[in-house]
């Protein structure tokens, strides 16, 4: 188990340098992906079995097949490089580095669940074995179609305004600048 | 009444915005068509509204249940009712809401429990003798503006749909009877009223607009914080935790200040501010830019020279009033003892503005912005009256604003047509116009004797009532304030005879044939036309109504001026004796 | 298990700084998007250790709003960036820029 | 008297007057003007008529019972019964009510009845203005505010009244708008007369809240004859107001005499009456001569109860009323408009009224204002046939030999001239002489008032006769004069009808300290102002009544040496007394010294509020709180590169700033 999440994790860290440090942008793409199936794998481990599908098929299927599209129709040159050293990515490493290590102080240190644990919020009915009795898609649906109804419903118009807008702005015609 | 009026006087101008977005833009005849239909709805429901006002009992007094620092359980009554309440819970933050709901129609005893307060905020409306006018009054202006509106103006469509988010924002301000609702609407109305400053107008409108906007945002911000002071002092102090007006009303008699720690200055000792004074002042800031009182008002001379005559109409006629109305509403109840702590603070800003505003129009060149420091004269009158804390003062500061916003906007129409048909603004560029347009001097002869108090006409009967109101608080202030009475008769005729007595003169026309021409050219008629004179007749006739026969307001504003000022009485049990004029037993007030 | 919660978070927090990263040093709105879905992505891995260890239902749906969110924002943006392509501007968002002086 | 009848009468007489104002202001004067020249005149000749009804119905009645009160509606009411959670509180109260009583009938008559002849006269005199109908509605409004004035029952409604008049007499005055000199004396009466409204109203703030029932109990009232029923002795007003102390009632004695003060153009609020001749001659002759100017006499006269409680401001009264009295008969000897000598006349006579109120022979100064209001109104109508013929020229060095081409016009105003010198049998001498002999027994420092009083009747026989030497005798000094021609009988009638009564009314009351008294008009008021008071006894009356004749005589005679034989140098006084001459000729520098200490100072004050507070305190406040807050955006504004990415990026170092905050404080 550990296993697995080490290797999952040095993967999408990997990919996660590599969509931001790659100098084209192809390559960023395809560290993306290699992210995003890492993470999958990731959910699988903390079993949101659903979850990790729609990462595979939403992300790295519609959406980075998106991205490489778009990519492939501009084929954009490759960018002037990073000026190193540039106050901009200085502070906003070392803003990274720190963040990174509060939140692993504070999660090392701090943070913990369960009954007594400083995190609030108590522990829910839905335990592993439960939700896989029960059925992980089946869990998901209900909870969506009850208590998130009205998200889901909102969520449903954002999409289709989306679709909309995307349509709109992808008229032939001139742009305003 | 068994439907939602209050509500639905709200809705009436949002769905009409509504419809006029889709009205086409340049389709201006249906927009203004649209737009006084609007409006006329809405005043007809607002006549409805004050017709329902005195065929409904008025209803019992809010309860409510407490102690008094933990003491023993009393019961006491809101001293101000209000009619046609509509509730809805809005939002709320703990399950047990019902512990800590306003007690409106039974006792409760949500006193004494631990823990975080729950936030619960509702949707309550409600009117009194004091809103119910100023409803009417804005309904009418808002109309009248739209009856103004020329359609020739720029970007038509977006000026009406502003302005009737702007009467949205300002009767919701008028009728909301939760601090968190009032605050809503009160920051709503200024955002369209904003973009309606910075639209239109003339060269200088931008920076008049940031003055604005800056002033007003201010001083509600300092609000924003008042209101959750109010929220947290009066919890603390009688655990009723509740932004619900009334309730927060009824909770003052328990809370307790007494400015019994002093600090010294100079060798003298003055007593220190306690939290109540703190929050009073942060409430009069907001309202004292809104009205606004003397060393608040840079931004009103800019605002109200610069706009054009529809905005004036009402901007000038029902916004300025939200100040005074938020004074008697929010000043005088929720921090009764404060009031009388500042009385003479707040009465001598008003003797200020009064003869501040005075001297200066007096001295103007621009014919706007003298009635804009006419404006500010005269609603130092309506802060004279109100902090003078009595019956009279609180019913000529009543009487007074609905006249102001009548007398105003009846100003802002006539120096708007002068301005429309000669382009200038200058007093010394006109003059002797009563030859070219006598219908015009002749109602605008009327539009100014009201505005400089003459009786038989509506302002006499405010200054008169105010004043004597102010007289039984201190002559001294009463005589000095009357001294704008003499400044306002000076003005006003400096004004009247400059543009329309004296020899005939516009800027490029010579004689009387030229004068017409010129404007016939401009606007295609010299004299009144006949908008113009729809637009001014209701105003002008209210005038001689409320002055020939003011015993129909004041039967619906003595009411509530009896209630208000009975709240604020409660703040003064040690003092009532020697601020009133007689001694007691057979005081003035008429205890019993 | 429970001794990967610290992991999972640390992870999390990790790529959401290298996907902010992005956003604030590159200036291909391409490789800008795709450092903001990295960043999507991080916080939808804290979302659903959260659900996991708390054994609640919340963090799971809402990780699927944040996709559902993701993916329209990619479409729009996507669609945005082809616009200002057509009209003939190099793809680089300090050029883009409107707002300096 | 019938109630009914009586609100129908009042009705009509306070109605018809509106009513006509109201038609011709609505018709925004597009009326026909031979039915203006008709409903104007018409309407107030039937108001007079129906006064005239009044009078009779009152005469019908014994002399206790001539006072009835009508109320119309109730004004407005701020007073709140107890109940609904509110305890009771008193407010303001005001109904509209009017008072039929024998002095407000008179006053209706002399308003109706002087004011209807003026109207018609006013037909022949504006016959060819191009405002002819603004004129009228003008002149109705006037007659209607005076009535309402005289009427009103109601403290308010009287200063409603006051005010009105006073708007009234603005807009005649400046009724000739595009004169300059028209525009400013008519703004310089109304802001006179609105600083005497504001000392009414704060008298009437005093009396309201201070006046006390038989019980002690506060009336809070404006009802005047409640007022009046408590004030007399032992029910005093309370003194409890603070620093008024003792003082209160001759506060409001004195509060109520500043608006009688600006209305009667009394020192010191005087200025405006000479330059109100701006306006057309029938307004001077009904508002600065008749109707209401007298108004202050009214309201002393009417207040009387209050002033006889107040003997220090009754003093005042006094001595103010006798002070402007001859000061306006020295400034009146050298002036030169036709005019303003008959203006300044009427100051000076209505000095002698206010000082008759003053020291409290108020019949005696009703009787006065009776007798004035017939021959002031003729003298100035007969100067109106003189200005009218003359073209408006108004310069008495511009006129001369006038008696032989308008020899009617010269009869009549050589008969107004006799009334108002207190030549024997025309009517100012009996009214005059009367209201003199009081002042032997009454008043304050008796019998020196007297002596300036009776004194003065040189000074007014000597001004007014010198008019009639200068304009109708000696021969034409200018075009005009000669071409002069005598004023249509439209013009001609009323001045005749006005010189009868200005020969024949003064025999309505002859009390002479006992000599064949005829007491009709003082026993018609006596209801109202009570019994005349005691006089000095008949041989000083007798001696005073003598020298007050032969001081008359004296001026008549000293103008007819100056004038007519050129036995005294016209420039004697110019010469020898130079400084006396220029004071009378430049009005006691009044209007000079107003300037300098009031006006000035307040455009002063103004023009500051406006070129400097504004700009530098008010605004600058707001522009250095700008300014400091620029300043400081000017420091930060190295990270306002515009990118947006610059924004991200230090928005999230801050993000983490306060993340590390956060976690620093929970670990």
């Amino acid at each position: 188990m550990t296993v697995i999440f080490g290797i999952a994790a040095v993967l999408a860290f990997l990919g996660a340098l590599g969509v931001v440090l790659s100098q084209r942008t192809l390559y960023s793409a395809l560290s993306l992906v290699l992210n995003m199936v890492s993470l999958a794998v990731l959910f699988l481990l903390l079993d949101a079995q659903f979850l990790a599908a729609v990462q595979i098929i939403v992300y790295a299927g519609a959406v980075m097949v998106l991205f490489v599209f778009i990519i492939a129709l501009l084929s954009p040159g490759a960018e002037e490089r990073v000026r190193p050293l540039e106050l901009r990515m200085l502070l906003g490493g070392v803003a990274a580095v720190v963040f990174t290590v509060v939140i692993g102080r504070l999660t090392l240190n701090g943070i913990t669940v369960g009954p007594g644990g400083r995190f609030h919020g108590g522990i829910g009915p839905f335990a592993p074995t439960v939700v896989n009795a029960h059925g992980q898609v089946q869990t998901v649906g209900e909870q969506l179609f009850t208590t998130y109804l009205l998200p889901f419903e909102v969520t449903s118009l954002l999409l289709l305004v989306a679709a909309v807008g995307a349509v709109y702005l992808s008229k032939r015609r001139r742009l305003v600048a | 009444m068994s439907w939602p009026i209050l509500a639905v006087i709200l809705l009436v101008p949002l769905c009409g915005a509504m419809l006029l977005l889709v009205v086409p833009g340049s389709r201006s005849g249906v927009i203004r068509v649209v737009l006084a239909t609007v409006t006329a709805v809405t005043l007809g429901l607002s006549c409805v509204l004050l017709v329902a006002f005195l065929a409904v009992p008025s209803p019992a007094s809010s309860r409510l249940t407490g102690t008094a620092n933990g003491q023993s359980l009393t019961t006491v009554h809101s001293p101000v009712t209000f009619q046609f309440q509509e509730q809805v819970n809005w939002l709320h933050t703990s399950g047990s809401l019902s512990r800590f709901q306003p007690a409106l129609n039974e006792g409760n005893n949500a006193f004494n429990q631990s823990g975080p307060p729950p936030i619960n905020f509702s949707f309550h409306l409600g009117v009194d003798g004091l809103s119910v006018w100023l409803i009417a009054l804005a309904a009418l202006l808002f109309l009248v503006a739209a009856v103004v509106l020329s359609r020739k103006e720029p970007h038509l469509k977006a000026f009406a749909v502003l302005m009737l988010l702007s009467e949205v924002g300002v009767i919701g301000v008028l009728t909301s009877l939760d601090l968190v609702l009032f605050y809503f609407f009160w920051e709503a109305a200024l955002i369209p009223l904003y973009f309606l400053m910075l639209g239109w107008g003339d060269e200088r409108r931008g920076r008049a607009a940031i003055k604005f906007i800056v002033y007003t945002v201010a001083g509600s911000l300092f609000m924003l914080l008042a209101i959750i002071g109010v929220y947290f002092v009066t919890g603390t102090q009688t655990g009723v935790y509740t932004f619900d007006v009334p309730t927060l009303i009824a909770a003052q008699s328990f809370v307790q200040t007494i400015h019994s720690t002093t600090f010294s200055l100079f060798g003298h000792s003055f007593p220190a501010l306690n939290p109540q004074d703190w929050l009073f002042l942060a409430f009069a800031l907001a309202f004292a830019i809104k009205v606004p009182l003397v060393p608040f008002h840079s931004w009103l001379p800019d605002a109200y020279s610069s706009g054009r005559t529809p905005f004036l109409v009402f901007f000038a006629g029902i916004v300025s009033k939200l100040g005074a109305f938020g004074f008697i509403r929010y000043n005088l109840t929720l921090f009764p003892q404060a009031s009388h702590f500042f009385q003479p603070l707040l009465m001598g800003l008003g003797v200020a503005s009064i003869l501040y505003g005075a001297l200066a129009a007096l001295a103007q060149s621009d014919i706007k912005r003298i009635v804009a420091y006419a404006s500010i004269s005269h609603l130092g009158f309506v802060v004279l009256g109100i902090f003078a804390l009595n019956v009279d003062g609180l019913n000529g500061a009543i009487i007074q604003m609905v006249n102001h916003g009548v007398v105003i906007a009846a100003l802002f129409i006539c120096v708007g047509i002068f301005e429309a048909r000669f382009a200038t603004r200058r007093l010394a560029d006109l003059g002797g116009l009563a030859k070219a347009m006598p219908v015009m001097a002749g109602v605008f002869l009327v539009v100014a004797l009201a505005g400089l108090g003459m009786p038989l006409l509506n302002s006499f009967v405010g200054e008169f009532l105010i004043l004597l109101g102010a007289f039984q608080v201190s002559p001294a202030w009463a005589v000095i304030a009357s001294l704008g009475v003499i400044l306002a008769c000076w003005y006003m005729l400096r004004m009247y005879q400059g543009l329309t007595q004296g020899p005939l003169r516009a800027p490029g026309a010579s004689n009387e044939e030229s004068v017409v021409q010129l404007a016939v050219q401009r606007i295609g008629r010299v004299d009144l036309g006949p908008i113009e004179l729809v637009a001014l007749a209701p105003l002008v006739a209210l005038m001689v109504v409320i002055g020939v026969y003011p015993a129909p307001i004041i039967r619906y504003s003595r009411f509530s001026a009896a209630q208000y000022v009975q709240a604020v009485d409660r703040g003064s049990l040690a003092k009532t004796s020697d601020r009133t004029v007689t001694p007691p037993g057979s005081s003035y007030r008429g205890v019993g | 298990m429970t001794g990967l919660f610290p992991g999972f978070l640390i992870l999390s927090a990790g790529l959401f700084s290298v996907g902010a990263v992005g956003v604030l040093v590159r200036r291909n709105p391409l490789v800008v998007f795709m450092s903001i879905e990295l960043m999507l992505n991080a916080a939808n891995l804290a979302l659903i250790t959260f659900a996991r260890y708390t054994q609640t239902m919340a963090g799971q749906v809402f990780a699927l709003f944040v996709i559902a969110v993701a993916a329209s924002e990619v479409v729009v943006g996507l669609a945005l960036i082809t616009g200002v392509y057509r009209s003939g501007r190099r793809l680089d968002l300090d050029e883009l820029s409107e707002m300096s002086e | 008297m019938n109630p009914t009848l009586i609100l129908v009468l009042s009705a009509v007489i306070l109605g018809l007057p509106t009513a006509g104002f109201l038609v011709n202001a609505l018709t925004l004067g597009r009326l026909p003007r031979r039915l203006v020249a008709w409903m104007g005149p018409g309407v107030v000749l039937a108001a007079f008529a129906a006064t005239v009804v009044t009078l009779i119905s009152m005469l019908s009645r014994p002399a206790t019972d001539r006072g009835i009160t009508i109320v119309f509606w109730h004004w407005l009411n701020a007073s709140v019964a107890s109940g609904s959670g509110v305890s009771a509180q008193a407010g303001f109260n005001a109904n509209f009510s009017v008072r039929i009583d024998p002095l407000s009938v008179l006053m209706m008559l002399v308003i109706t009845g002087i004011g209807g002849l003026i109207h018609v006269y006013s037909v022949g005199y504006m016959a060819h203005d191009r405002g002819f109908n603004r004129f009228f509605a003008y002149m109705n409004l006037f007659i209607t505010s005076m009535l309402l004035l005289v009427m009103s029952n109601t403290l308010v409604f009287l200063i409603i009244g006051w005010a009105m008049v006073a708007f009234a007499s603005y807009a005649l005055i400046a009724f000739w708008y595009d004169r300059p000199s028209a525009v400013v004396a008519g703004r310089k009466a109304f802001v006179t007369q609105v600083i005497g409204d504001v000392g009414l109203v704060l008298g009437a703030f005093l009396i309201f809240l201070n006046l006390r029932g038989p019980a002690g109990n506060l009336l809070h009232t404006v009802n005047m004859q409640t007022i009046f029923a408590n004030v007399g002795p032992g029910a005093h007003f309370h003194n409890g107001l603070g620093a008024y102390g003792a003082g209160l009632v001759t506060a409001i004695g004195i509060l109520l005499f500043l608006g009688a003060a600006a209305k009667s153009a009394q020192w010191p609020l005087h200025t405006w009456l000479p330059d109100a001749m701006e306006g057309p001659t029938p307004v001077s002759a009904l508002i600065h001569a008749a109707t209401m100017v007298t108004a202050g006499v009214y309201l002393v006269a009417r207040f009387h109860p209050i002033y006889q409680q107040a003997p220090v401001a009754a003093a005042v009264v006094a001595c103010v009323g006798i002070g402007t009295a001859l000061m306006a008969g020295i400034i009146g000897c050298t002036q030169y408009d036709i005019k303003r000598v008959i203006a300044y006349s009427t100051m000076s006579q209505i000095g002698l009224m206010i000082f008759a109120v003053g020291i409290g022979a108020y019949s005696a100064g009703m009787f006065q204002f009776f007798t004035h209001a017939c021959f002031k109104a003729l003298l100035f109508l007969a100067a109106g046939n003189v200005i009218h013929s003359l073209h408006d020229d108004q310069d008495v060095r511009l006129m001369g030999g006038l008696s032989r081409r308008m020899k009617w016009t010269y009869w009549s105003f050589a008969i107004g001239a006799l009334a108002l010198s207190g030549i024997p049998i025309f009517a100012g001498f009996f009214s005059k002489e009367e209201l003199l002999g009081n002042g032997l027994a009454l008043g304050p420092a008796v019998p020196w008032l007297w002596v300036i009083g009776v004194s003065v009747n040189v000074l007014t026989s000597f001004y007014i006769f010198r008019v009639v030497w200068l304009a109708f005798r000696g021969e034409p000094r200018s075009e005009h004069a000669e071409r002069a021609h005598e004023a249509p009988p439209l013009m001609l009638i009323p001045v005749m009808i006005l010189a009868g009564l200005a020969t024949v009314v003064g025999f309505l009351n002859i009390d002479f300290a006992g000599f064949a008294p005829v007491t009709v008009f003082s026993a018609f008021l006596q209801p109202v102002l009570g019994s005349p008071h005691s006089q000095a006894s008949a041989a000083i009356a007798g001696l005073a009544l003598l020298a007050g004749v032969v001081l008359s005589l004296l001026g008549v005679g000293l103008v007819w040496a100056v004038y007519e034989r050129g036995l005294i140098a016209r420039d004697l006084i110019s010469k020898r007394a130079a400084w006396l001459y220029r004071l009378s000729f430049n009005k006691f520098y009044w209007d000079e010294i107003y300037d300098v200490a009031l006006v000035r100072p307040t455009v002063a004050l103004a023009t500051t509020v406006r070129g400097l507070i504004e700009p530098n305190l008010i605004d600058g406040a707001v522009t250095g709180i700008r300014e400091v807050v620029g300043t400081l955006a000017d420091d930060f504004r190295t990270f306002q590169t515009g990118y947006l990415k610059d924004y991200a990026l230090v928005f999230f170092f801050f993000a983490v700033v306060g993340l590390v905050v956060l976690g620093l404080r929970l670990s």
